[in-house]
């Protein structure tokens, strides 16, 4: 079995998404995936070769291309480690390690699948729509809600479109689509995704996760979110990234190695 | 001439001298899929209890300039889900295991080690009685030599496995603990344990981890350790196993030249899961290079 | 309303609560050059002793991951020749001046204190009783609580000035040597000197200081400077001026939640010389955003 | 009187002056110097705005441009530090305090000014003889012997050559110019530079500027010497880079502020 072992690839483009340069898409090349890589899982990025900041940094998958080794990640500028990865340039050498982590489970033929995004939490969800279309998953069966703040928080809103799927963007401040949380939004249009033939996808905030596992277990709907969690090492040893246990609080899971993507239900948020 | 990687850790024979460090590899499990894990001199577990443990509730990490803090809280499976889960997929392996015990009474060291003691094939003990992050035991062992003397002498009694006694830094004089633990019988020492630390979010006004205080580890602490290492060597009889930072070939080299027979990769696995190996062929290349035979050679090598 | 930065270090004012640490800003002249001193709260001088001393021979400092080491040996002008030739110049700026004093004996440490009894201006003694880098003296009184007390007592009886007694941090228990310093008579803390290092050229395998060991400061020992300072406030009665790693204003205030009334800037003087103004600046306006009108008011406000 | 303190500047170039790409020439903009910029002085660098590297680095000043705050610095790839370096791109910003240290004192009107370069330790020489020309020296005074050990490791030589000096490379393995060490060039020609009417500055790598020094304080000549020594401040107050007096070698001082450059004899090298 090949060993999944950091990789040095060369930067194809990381380009800003947005006018006030907040969100970034970055591909690299010749990424050779050790496993196949399914929506859900995610990399482990050491952004500079020197100790500062120290961690590797994790982001989801949001696109691969087997043939050409292209790895898409977008991500938002928070601290020290997304501030620095922006300045890479094309042909600048970056450390990736990775597919890491577990996968979303493929909704029932005949369900109803729900997409929930919050902001930078579009990435996987948005792979995964692609990949069950591709996989021949009717996308009129697709809802794809996806919250911002405001407007410009709401990142490839074409390429969410031209799925064809049912999108229902919605904005904080009323910028942009349905004025109003995602979970607000959602709970106008349950009628369309009964419970009984639906299943959500989840990731965004903790905030707007942990509003959408109420939500989903007070109706009775399945499905399953995509957590994040500090992670010193990604690959499940040190303990680090845990969540505690929905029905027995004092175990631990680690978000890493057991997930990133759990049942509705599984753990706290 | 292939160079000779091997050393003798108190009796134990391992392959080459590089350990990875306890609560750095899980039970070796994860990193199957990243290292082949035959090419380490030795594994050594998440320290073990007699009770599974969750440990301490999140955040119990957090990263700081050149390394981390941590206050997992010893979590681990206890010793008979390790017997009976962990240790047989570890038994396959070509490599020294070396299986981490901690505790919070003399009593419950010796029953973790007593029930290991018909478990299956490992090679040594490591006494973990240096974990800063646990309200009661290890820390105070670790703090107190007569207190380790006693608590070694002990654990000798309850296992035919050579001890290696895993020593706190967080000490005024490392040479009085390195001695106590010879004195109880412990065949090799291996240093050091995460140094006390902490940070706080001042955003928030809350410390960074939910435990307070927890332990300092990764390259910021390697000088510390280096020089602990240095202080002991030539004061005790037994071999000394150097970890603190080490994240490169470069690195064990150091901790060889002040007197480490073995070393440890710790908090580096976590950067890069594949340095513990990439050391091992670094190791073979330099004593190539340098037309050392014998790697024993280089320990304690240091000049005025 | 412009908050007030003044803070009470046992019985001083000083006007913020922001110094510069002993051997990192020299006698304050070179400084004038790229700060204005006064800005700082007060300024730490490099350690005095009774006669001139060159130090260590080169190489006495090398870099290390997010810190350096130090082996200078106290190198410095000698009290005859500080009092004639360096406090003259501190004198003239509204700051506080904190003489170091360091010695070989007790008896060293009383002269120099003794002597700076009928010189200038100055406003504070600190205790080097903890520097790692000379044979004799220093480190003994700062690991054995009883030779502490004994000679802050001392010192006590030679000067009208308050003690500023600075700490190391290479001892099991820190919370005994602040309360050592404080039975003898200490009006304030100061803590943590430099910890213990070592770093090999593994080319050349020489230390990479002349000296072997050094002295580790800088971002990489923040961590174990917070945690002593947490352990200490509440266990003594005097003032604790912390510091270890400190760069920026947000360190600052870690130090201050977990209990420092004040703070000194080290080696972040050496990367930045314009750091302890950044810090005195950033304190301020992190004081007014937040509408605290004391800066005292954050001491030891950490939440559990 | 102005403050020395650290600048952000902007990279206006950096590039490669060999093929082999071991050496570089930076050149930063809008550089506002708070004293005048003399040959001699040196800059100190914090290369990265994180904390790997720890320590800055020092740069002898190659040049400056007091009109359009240009400051030139040539550097060689030695470790961390100078490989990130010679990474930075155009815009890039980089953080430099200095001047620092002290200046060349000028030669005696009617002397011959011998300039003494070894390797990447050209570019403080280079700035001197340029402004000794500019203040008037004899250009037919300058001797201006240059040391590499090959051909590609003699910088800027055009840049010599088009002063008009006297110019007597060297190289150790006779690729070009004289086939030996400078030291041994020099000897050849010590009767066009007598002892009595010659002033020599010398830069380079410790094992050269000791044979200068041995030589010139055996055969009575006198000059300057500009020193090396890691550098933790740079501004003379942590202690560590120093070197013991000739007279007195119990006693230091520090090559940062009491240098770097000094007196033929003055310490030990
Ligand atoms: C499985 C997973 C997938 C992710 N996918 C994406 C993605 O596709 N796009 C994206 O923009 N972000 C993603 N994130 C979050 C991303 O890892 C953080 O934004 C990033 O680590 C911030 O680093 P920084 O140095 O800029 O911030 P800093 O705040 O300077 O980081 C300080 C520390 O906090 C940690 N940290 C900060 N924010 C987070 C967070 N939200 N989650 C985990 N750790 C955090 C960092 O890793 C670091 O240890 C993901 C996180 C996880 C765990
Ligand atoms: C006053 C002065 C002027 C200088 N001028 C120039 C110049 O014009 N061009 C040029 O290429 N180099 C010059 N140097 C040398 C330059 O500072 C070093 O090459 C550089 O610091 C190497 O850094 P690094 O991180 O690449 O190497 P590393 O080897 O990784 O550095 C490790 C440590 O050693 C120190 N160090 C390594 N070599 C030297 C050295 N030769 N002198 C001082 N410290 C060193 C570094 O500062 C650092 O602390 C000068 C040095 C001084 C003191
Ligand atoms: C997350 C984490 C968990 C650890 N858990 C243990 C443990 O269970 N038992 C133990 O003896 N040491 C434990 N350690 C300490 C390491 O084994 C090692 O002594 C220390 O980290 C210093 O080495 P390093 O700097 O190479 O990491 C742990 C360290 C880390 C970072
Ligand atoms: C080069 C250097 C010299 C020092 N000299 C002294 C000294 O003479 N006396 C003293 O009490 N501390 C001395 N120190 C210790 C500092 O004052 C400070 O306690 C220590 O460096 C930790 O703080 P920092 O991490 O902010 O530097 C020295 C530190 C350095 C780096
Ligand atoms: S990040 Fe280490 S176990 Fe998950
Ligand atoms: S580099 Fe600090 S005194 Fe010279």
């Amino acid at each position: 079995m090949k060993k999944i072992v950091p990789q040095l690839c060369s930067v194809l483009s990381n380009r800003p998404l947005d006018r006030q340069r907040q969100y970034f898409r970055l591909i690299v090349e010749n990424f050779s995936a050790a496993r196949k890589i399914v929506p859900g899982q995610f990399v482990h990025i050491k952004i500079t070769s020197g100790l500062d900041p120290y961690f590797r940094r994790a982001f989801s998958i949001a696109g691969y291309d087997q043939k050409t080794g292209q790895l898409e990640i977008i991500y938002k500028l928070i601290g020290v480690g997304t501030t620095l990865m922006s300045r890479m340039i094309k042909g600048a050498l970056i450390d990736i390690i990775g597919p890491l982590g577990n996968q979303f489970s493929p909704p029932d033929r005949r369900h109803k699948a729900v997409m929930i995004a919050g902001g930078v939490g579009l990435p996987p969800l948005l792979f995964w729509a692609k990949r069950l279309i591709e996989n021949g998953f009717d996308k009129n069966n697709i809802f794809f809600f996806y919250g911002g703040r405001s407007k410009t928080d709401l990142l490839e809103r074409s390429s969410i479109k031209s799925l064809g799927v049912n999108f229902i963007p919605t904005t904080d401040d009323g910028s942009f689509g349905y004025h109003g949380l995602v979970t607000e939004a959602m709970t106008q249009r349950l009628d369309e995704i009964p419970a009984k033939s639906s299943t959500w996808y989840g990731c965004g905030p903790e905030p707007m996760l942990a509003a959408i596992q109420k939500m989903a277990l007070e109706q009775g709907y399945r499905g399953e979110l995509s957590l994040e969690a500090p992670m010193p090492c990604g690959v499940g040893v040190c303990l680090g990234c845990i969540k505690p246990l929905q029905n027995n609080p004092k175990k631990y899971i680690r978000v890493c190695h057991d997930g990133p993507v759990f049942a509705i239900g599984e753990v706290i948020i | 001439m292939k160079p000779d990687l091997k050393v003798d850790i108190g009796g134990v024979i391992i392959k080459n001298p590089v350990m990875v460090a306890s609560g750095t590899f899980g039970y070796g499990e994860e990193f199957d899929q990243h290292i082949n894990l035959n090419a380490l001199g030795g594994i050594v577990t998440k320290s073990i209890t007699l009770e599974e443990r969750p440990g301490h509730p999140a955040p119990r990490t957090c990263e700081t300039k050149a390394g981390m803090l941590n206050a997992i809280g010893l979590a681990n499976v206890g010793i008979h889900r390790f017997i009976e889960e962990k240790l047989p997929f570890l038994e396959k392996f070509d490599t020294a295991i070396i299986v981490n015990v901690a505790g919070s009474s003399v009593a419950e060291y010796v029953e973790v080690c007593r029930l290991l003691e018909s478990a299956g094939r490992f090679d040594m003990i490591e006494l973990n009685v240096s974990c800063p992050n646990v309200d009661k035991g290890g820390i105070e062992f670790g703090t107190d030599p007569e207190a380790l003397t006693k608590i070694v002498k002990e654990i000798v009694k309850a296992t035919t496995r050579p001890i290696m006694v895993k020593l706190s830094p967080n000490v005024t004089s490392i040479v009085d603990m390195a001695k106590a633990a010879q004195k109880g019988g412990a065949s090799s020492i291996s240093l050091v344990n995460t140094l006390v630390g902490m940070a706080i979010d001042i955003r928030t006004r809350k410390p960074m981890l939910s435990n307070g205080t927890g332990g300092l580890s990764g390259p910021a602490i390697k000088p510390v350790a280096v020089a602990m290492v240095h202080k002991i060597f030539g004061n005790i009889d037994i071999p000394i196993i150097g970890l603190g930072g080490i994240s490169s070939w470069e690195d064990a080299i150091e901790f060889m030249l002040v007197g480490a027979t073995a070393i440890q990769v710790g908090t580096a696995n976590f950067i890069d899961p594949t340095s513990s190996v990439k050391i091992v062929t670094g190791l073979e290349k330099y004593l190539k290079k340098n037309k050392i035979s014998d790697i024993s050679q280089l320990v304690g090598q240091v000049r005025k």
